[in-house]
């Protein structure tokens, strides 16, 4: 029986980690195995409903199904939130739950004997579990909720071996500069609120993306002529910029590679990272909403892409000059996000989603392939001491190869070629510039050079250091994620080609598939292939021909061109300039608050205190010299007449009853003469 | 009167037949007065003789218990022939007035003159209430019943002066036992009736009688005695009534073991023997007025019993409950005072406060049918039998089950 | 002369009686009785309005007099009291001896 | 339970109650006057003289004035005076007999002395204790004609006793008898002539006698 | 029907009056006690048949109680019963201010316009009084209650024998 899960269910897949990640917690530091047991248990079980959700979102691919309920209500406005189940959700559950399941049985090896295994697995749950929330989520808040859980799982899990000071750091600066983007991210949504009322996607036709909303949003034009609808476009775009680490804000993602190996390939390879763009994705027809406005300057759509060709460039550029095996990978991750982004401002989402998906899955192999070869070498990182290793590693080589060929995007049998092809044909149809396309192109022959330099410096050539001479392969528990990442490397691919776009056709709702020949591609796909070849023949003809002799021996390229490659080794010196310019601004900003806090506001609670003191002292002067002397002298004269009073007070019983009698009978007779009636 | 049904059995109207014969020519305020003294007549004859014969009934009831004849001697004033004793209470009304009746010098004369009729005038006006039988009662009053406990609260004033007058400290000091006595058992005398009237919703004889009528299932009438706390009231009722009449377990104040005879010390002859008349007058009123209350007064038991005129049903119960009276008097030990005061504060009052409770919740829930009815008698039961058992244990704590060493068990 | 000037004439005099007795005996007792006396002149008053009422169904005067029988016997009960805990003192009940409470 | 107590002992006088109408055993009293109880034998009270038979109880006294009691009696309160004549005993023999027999039962402390030191069986204890008087001075002195009653009273009041001493003198006249018959023998065998004189004897309606198993006793001195 | 309220009232005033007068204090009580009967025959005759037995109830029953206890709990011997005469003085200053509320109280009876026709005696049935007691004087019927109890607690705790006083006050 085909397991289907309706949208009411869906809360269940990100539930199940969440639950897992709550017992992690709560066993003792000795409870490994449950933690562990529980995690990887919750990961398949939510694997198996997402596969249930993709079952029913393929059945009617065009629907929207939402389930929506009230969170609370104050006084007569609601907050309402809810689940969204299509397509684009159903693949990106399906992609997320197993590759976490793949990585979770990996770290099983990875972290054998990390002291604090057990909250490792709790805070890999939690990240699951939080980044499965972002993409069930049909309200922008609790994506946003979703969202900031995701960052602070990252924090946990780069900063997870604390002891270590730069991961310590590491984690602190991906915190911060994700927040810095997610703040944009907050002002997009208060902003979105304000103008419609309401932060649900679909809530069947009064939910943001639908058309009543967008079109509204797309009349008003806010300050510098902008769309509303761009401008809460353009800020949603920072928080995804944030987190998927794009150009101003990349500079996190390569310092997150202090994290352990699975934690940089679930987050930073396949994941969180993603998760910009699938935000992107998701409110797609908000970023879209002002193309209809013919004289507005500025499209959100546009910003992004230009964004995106930059950053693919720039990663591209910078990870030729890495020399860390993760660091390599780290700034490729930048300049695939880079293309995810082009994609999706060339005007072709399901292009950008297609390449995350196929990237995740070889970006996670390279991930998982360089921690196994990290494992085996005694945590040694650096690609100059390493060498040699394709003999003794011979599994670990043989997937990172095909990996690597998949990101390179070698022609036809990997996945890469296909979702990189489709970005590149969407850039060539953009209308509005090309600038886009070139850089890509430029990207393609850059990711090949560094990837062929990688594997090169790695695998090939002698052992360069104690560590790697004696390597020994992993067990199972690593390899067979390895594998089964690399059987999909290769698969996915094949579900989207030109000839047969099923992927596509999906996730755009339409339900029968219409392909077109691979050839009218006018010619783009050649020129890719031959930039690959280039690519591929330039890194084996430098690095693999004369591999290095010993660690120390110069790298040839920075041999050709020192200056340059220092510079790019050096990233750029982005941390530098946004040193020099944010921190300094930032330490006059705190400066000049501690000034005010002491002088001004200090200076006036302190003088009302005085004020206090001085009128007390006035009032005690006045009350002891005049009043007193008056109110004695009453007082007196008020006692000697109850004196005089008190003698009536016989104490004999009979004087009373005397006195009553005598009373009433007065009483009596004032009534009867004194004309009572 | 009601009037009277002619359909009713011919038994049944007979007493007013022979009213109304003996009084129908009067002109109306003096057949009005001749009728209330011929009831006043018939009541001082029927219950005087019921009196005389109780005495003897009490003294051959002790015998038989006691495994001796009792008195059977007196032959009749001029036959020979002496049968079962009957006589007896002639006798003993000869010898009380024949007796001298001496008052001691320092006395208060006037006082000690008073007390016993105060107490036996008290205690025969009481009988003003109970309904003897279907049209029998002597006066109709709307506030019956505390009329009844209203002219019964008159004793104890009779108690003091008979213990005053007397000029003797012991007596006096019996007279202030016997008043504390009365008094602590008045309280659970007047709570124990009030269910009673709280279910009846009257305070006249009459109506708490037709409020009684009537079978359940046919034989189980609706006497209030048969209901939990009916019963609980009927005890409590029947307890206080053998305080306040000075009976067996409470006779303390007239024991001969205690203070010689108590407040009657100082008195003999005829004015000791208007104490006895009292004291049965009191009694027979009360056993009277527990009838009427709990016992479903001149009702008969059962529905084909109806042709039994009603005042013979009232006579049977009367005598069943005197001889209770009498057997209870021939086996209990007498208490002593402050197990008395004890036993009123600590267990009836409570007792009968609950019970109080409980009618209440009995008339509340008077409209449930079918199981709820049973679920209402059991917490009916319940709120009974559980302070009953509790205080009964607290109250009996110290009392260690007595260990007879010789006595086989 | 009315049934009812005779019952009020009736309770004024009893009211005097317990005036005169309160005021001229000495003994704390009899005082008390006296007062004793006055209230329950009070309570004939009203019935005796309440008997020539035009309306008696609404029984307020016959109300009223239960809750003034009621609170006289508590009153009777703590002025006794009082007077066992003055004779505790002084072995006497003399009034005039118990005016240790003057000014 | 509370009220346990109370209701057992009801129980038990209830018993009691109805055990008294049918239980023989329970209603003990005899109602005096009319019903007698059974005294026991060995009760005495004052004692009375024994005549041989009620029909003439003055001439059959068996009392010979041997006036033994009188002086043995510790209270003194026994007054006997002889008579002049005499008078045949039941052996035939010719005795004395009490004119006057006065016991002051008022004095009498029923000692039985009288009855033990008296040779004749002539006095023994009796069992009435209805004697009570209101004159306490002649009602208490009773007479000879009071005293005297009948052998067969004696055999009601005193069975054991009556018989032994019946079976004693019966055994006696016997040996009167014999010996009277011998010596009668002996005078005829003497005289071989004279009639033996009929010796005039009051057929005395003896009960009779209890088989005296014991040896005759020898007759007493006369 | 007046000569009933005439003898009754006769009665009761008399027992009053002579209980005022008596030397004798247990004399005194009792005719007091026969006045308070005399209130009741007035209340029968009146009609208010409640409040006659209530009367009877609570004056005859209870507080003639309170009232010989008390009696015989304040007197050493027999000889302080017999109270010592009033004071002429105080005796005369009482008749004369008992006179004047006489004559005013007379005054103010006869000058009032109270005619009012006898009507036939109104019989109040406990049911109507136990309606009214428990409706609209509900809440008097409770605070006559907790009076009740206050005063019995009250009495017991001012009347407590010395035992109790000595053992308070001891240091």
């Amino acid at each position: 029986m085909k397991m289907t899960l309706s949208a009411q269910h869906l809360w269940l897949i990100p539930a199940l980690p969440l639950l897992a990640a709550a017992l992690g917690a709560l066993t003792p530091r000795s409870g490994r195995t449950p933690a562990a047991g529980a995690a990887i248990g919750a990961m398949v079980l939510s694997f198996l409903l997402s596969c249930g959700a993709l079952a029913t979102a393929l059945a009617h691919p065009a629907a929207h199904a939402t389930a929506n309920f009230t969170w609370f209500a104050v006084g007569d406005g609601a907050v309402r939130l809810g689940w969204l189940l299509d397509p684009l959700t159903a693949f990106m559950c399906v992609m997320v739950s197993f590759v976490s399941t793949l990585i979770f049985i990996f770290s099983l090896g990875y972290m054998k004997d990390d002291a604090n295994f057990k909250q490792f697995f709790c805070f890999l749950s939690l990240f699951a579990a939080a980044m499965l929330g972002i993409l069930v989520a049909n309200s922008l808040l609790l994506l946003f909720v979703s969202w900031e859980l995701v960052g602070l799982a990252s924090y946990l899990l780069i900063g997870f071996w604390f002891h270590k000071p730069e991961a310590a750091a590491a984690a602190k600066k991906a915190f911060i500069v994700t927040r810095i983007g997610d703040l944009g991210f907050l002002l997009g949504i208060l902003w979105l609120y304000d103008s419609t009322g309401s932060l649900l996607f679909y809530d069947n036709g009064a939910g943001v993306l639908e058309p009543t909303a967008l079109g509204g949003l797309a009349a008003q034009t806010t300050l510098c002529g902008l769309a509303l609808s761009t401008a809460i476009g353009l800020l949603i775009f920072c928080g995804a910029a944030g987190k998927s680490g794009q150009f101003p804000l990349h500079v996190w993602l390569p310092d997150a590679m202090e994290g352990p190996t699975p934690v940089s390939a679930l987050i930073h390879a396949a994941t969180m990272v993603a998760a910009g763009v699938f935000l992107i994705a998701r409110v797609y027809p908000l970023m879209a909403a002002d193309q209809l406005l013919a004289g507005v300057p500025v499209h959100a759509l546009t910003v992004v892409a230009f964004i995106g060709a930059i950053t693919a460039l720039l990663g591209a550029l910078i990870a030729v000059a890495q020399n860390d095996i993760k660091r390599v990978l780290a700034f490729s991750t930048v300049s695939q996000l880079g293309y995810m982004m082009l994609a999706l401002g060339v005007g072709s989402w399901v292009a950008a989603v297609f390449h995350l998906l196929t990237h995740a899955f070889f970006k996670a192999l390279l991930f998982l392939g360089a921690g196994s070869v990290i494992h085996a070498a005694h945590h040694e990182q650096d690609i100059r001491k390493l060498g040699g290793l394709s003999q003794p590693l011979r599994v670990t080589f043989a997937t990172f190869a095909i990996g690597m060929m998949a990101l390179a995007g070698v022609p036809f049998l990997f996945s890469g070629f296909w979702s990189k092809e489709a970005i590149l044909h969407a850039a060539h149809e953009w209308e509005v510039s090309h600038l886009p396309l070139f850089a890509g192109l430029a990207a393609v022959v850059l990711t090949a050079f560094y990837m062929t330099r990688l594997v090169a410096e790695t695998f090939f050539g002698k052992a360069r250091s104690h560590a790697a001479e004696h390597v020994h392969e992993n067990s199972a528990v690593m390899t067979v994620p390895l594998v089964l990442l690399a059987v999909c490397a290769i698969a996915l691919g094949f579900l989207g080609t030109p000839a047969f776009p099923w992927l596509q056709a999906r996730l755009l709702g339409e339900t029968e598939v219409h392909g077109h020949s691979l050839l009218d591609g006018s010619g783009l796909m050649l020129g890719s292939i031959v930039l690959v070849a280039l690519g591929l023949g330039a890194g084996w003809a430098v690095y693999w021909r004369t591999p290095r002799a010993k660690d120390t021996s110069p790298d040839p390229l920075a041999s050709a061109a020192p200056a340059t490659i220092a510079f790019l080794g050096a990233r750029m010196k982005f941390d530098e300039l946004y040193a020099a310019t944010l921190g300094r601004l930032n330490t006059f900003l705190a400066a000049f608050a501690d000034f005010l806090d002491h002088w001004v506001w200090g200076g006036a609670v302190n003088f009302l205190a005085l004020l206090g003191e001085f009128s007390g002292t006035v009032n005690r002067e006045a009350d002891e010299g005049g009043l007193n002397a008056g109110f004695d002298a009453t007082s007196e004269k008020l006692r000697q007449t109850g004196q005089a009073y008190s003698h009536a007070q016989t104490g004999g019983t009979h004087g009373y009853l005397r006195t009553v009698a005598i009373g009433f009978v007065v009483l009596v007779l004032l009534v009867m003469l004194g004309g009572g009636r | 009167m009601s009037a009277i049904a002619a359909t009713e059995p011919f038994l049944e109207r007979a007493p007013q037949l022979l009213r109304d014969a003996a009084t129908g020519f009067l002109p109306e305020p003096w057949r009005w007065l001749v009728n209330s003294l011929i009831a006043i007549g018939v009541i001082l004859a029927v219950f005087g003789t019921l009196f005389a014969f109780l005495t003897l009934a009490e003294r051959k009831i002790l015998g038989r218990v006691q495994n001796r004849p009792g008195p059977n001697r007196t032959p009749l004033p001029f036959i020979k022939i002496k049968f079962f004793g009957l006589a007896q209470p002639f006798a003993d009304g000869v010898k009380s007035l024949t007796k001298e009746d001496i008052v001691p010098r320092d006395a208060d004369q006037v006082l000690h003159f008073l007390a016993p009729v105060v107490l036996l005038a008290f205690s025969i006006i009481t009988f003003a209430v109970i309904p003897f039988g279907r049209h029998l009662v002597p006066v109709e009053l709307d506030a019956g019943v505390l009329y009844f406990f209203a002219a019964g609260a008159a004793t104890e004033l009779a108690v003091f002066m008979a213990g005053w007058a007397s000029h003797n400290k012991y007596s006096l000091l019996a007279a202030m036992r016997a008043l504390a006595q009365l008094i602590s058992y008045e309280l659970p005398l007047l709570l124990a009736w009030v269910p009673v009237v709280l279910v009846a919703g009257s305070l006249s004889t009459t109506e708490i009688v037709t409020a009684q009528a009537g079978w359940k299932f046919g034989f189980l009438p609706h006497w209030y005695v048969f209901t939990p706390w009916g019963f609980a009231g009927f005890v409590i009722f029947i307890v206080a009534a053998l305080a306040e009449s000075n009976r067996s377990p409470f006779d303390l104040p007239e024991a001969e073991s205690e203070l010689i005879a108590g407040h009657l010390t100082e008195y003999s002859g005829f004015k000791y023997a208007l104490f006895f008349m009292a004291e049965y007058f009191g009694m027979i009123a009360l056993s009277g007025m527990a009838i009427t209350l709990f016992l479903g007064g001149w009702r008969a038991p059962l529905p084909f019993l109806e042709w039994i005129p009603s005042y013979a049903w009232f006579g049977a119960k009367l005598i069943v409950l005197l001889l209770g009276f009498i057997w209870i008097r021939a086996t209990f030990p007498r208490l002593r005072m402050d197990q008395l005061t004890r036993f009123a504060w600590k267990f009836l009052v409570p007792l009968a406060l609950i019970n109080l409770g409980n009618a209440a919740f009995w008339s509340l829930t008077s409209h449930w049918t079918g199981a709820l009815q049973l679920i209402r008698w059991a917490v009916s039961l319940v709120l009974i039998v559980g302070p009953f058992v509790l205080m009964g244990r607290k109250l009996s704590a110290g009392v260690a089950p007595r260990v007879y060493r010789y006595a086989p068990s | 002369m009315s049934p009812l000037q005779v019952c009020l004439l009736f309770s004024s005099a009893l009211f005097c009686i317990g005036l005169v007795g309160a005021l001229s005996r000495s003994n704390a007792i009899l005082v008390l009785l006296g007062i004793e006396l006055m209230l329950n002149a009070a309570n004939l008053n009203f019935i005796a309005f309440w008997r020539y009422s035009p309306a008696p169904a609404v029984g307020t005067g016959v109300l009223f007099v239960i809750f003034s029988i009621a609170v006289a016997a508590a009153e009777a009960a703590v002025g006794l009291a009082l007077v066992i805990a003055i004779y505790r003192h002084q072995k006497n009940i003399r009034l005039q001896e118990a005016n240790r409470l003057k000014g | 339970m509370l009220g346990s107590g109370l209701l057992q002992g009801l129980g038990v006088t209830a018993k009691n109650f109805v055990g008294s109408f049918h239980d023989p055993a329970r209603l003990t009293t005899t109602e005096y006057p009319e019903v007698k109880t059974k005294l026991p034998e060995a009760y005495r009270n004052f004692p009375f003289l024994v005549s041989e038979n009620a029909t003439d109880p003055m001439g059959t006294l068996r009392c010979v004035a041997c006036q033994i009691c009188e002086k043995e009696c510790p209270p003194q309160c026994i007054f006997i005076e002889k008579s002049k004549d005499k008078k045949p005993d039941a052996t035939g023999k010719l005795q004395l007999f009490p004119a006057v027999f006065d016991i002051d039962v008022s004095v009498c402390m029923s000692c039985q002395i009288c009855v033990e030191v008296c040779p004749f069986d002539a006095i023994k204890m009796d069992q009435d204790f209805e004697i009570a008087t209101t004159d306490r001075f002649t009602g208490l002195m009773l007479d000879k004609h009071a005293l005297a009653k009948p052998n067969s009273y004696f055999h009601e009041i005193h069975p054991t006793d009556a018989a032994e001493v019946d079976g004693r003198l019966a055994a006696e006249r016997k040996a009167a008898e014999e010996k009277a018959k011998a010596a009668a023998a002996a005078k005829a065998a003497l005289a071989a002539a004279p009639k033996p004189a009929p010796a005039a004897l009051a057929a005395t309606a003896k009960p009779p006698a209890a088989p005296s198993a014991e040896a005759p006793k020898t007759p007493p001195a006369a | 029907m007046n000569a009933a309220l005439a003898f009754i009232a006769v009665l009761t005033l008399a027992s009053a009056a002579v209980a005022m007068a008596l030397r004798n204090l247990i004399h005194s009580a009792l005719l007091l006690i026969a006045s308070w009967f005399g209130l009741a025959a007035f209340y029968l005759w009146a009609g208010a048949e409640f409040v006659a037995f209530a009367q009877v109830l609570v004056y005859v029953g209870a507080i003639s109680m309170v009232v010989l206890f008390a009696v015989l709990l304040t007197r050493r011997s027999r000889q302080d019963l017999a109270v010592e005469p009033a004071s002429l003085g105080r005796a005369l200053s009482a008749l004369l201010v008992g006179a004047t509320v006489a004559v005013v109280l007379a005054r103010a009876i006869f000058a009032t316009p109270l005619a009012v026709a006898p009507t036939a005696t109104p019989t109040i049935s406990v049911r109507q009084l136990g309606a009214q007691l428990m409706g609209p004087h509900a809440a008097a019927l409770l605070v006559v209650g907790v009076i009740l109890t206050v005063a019995l607690l009250g009495a017991v705790v001012l009347a407590a024998t010395d035992r109790a006083d000595s053992k308070e006050n001891a240091p």
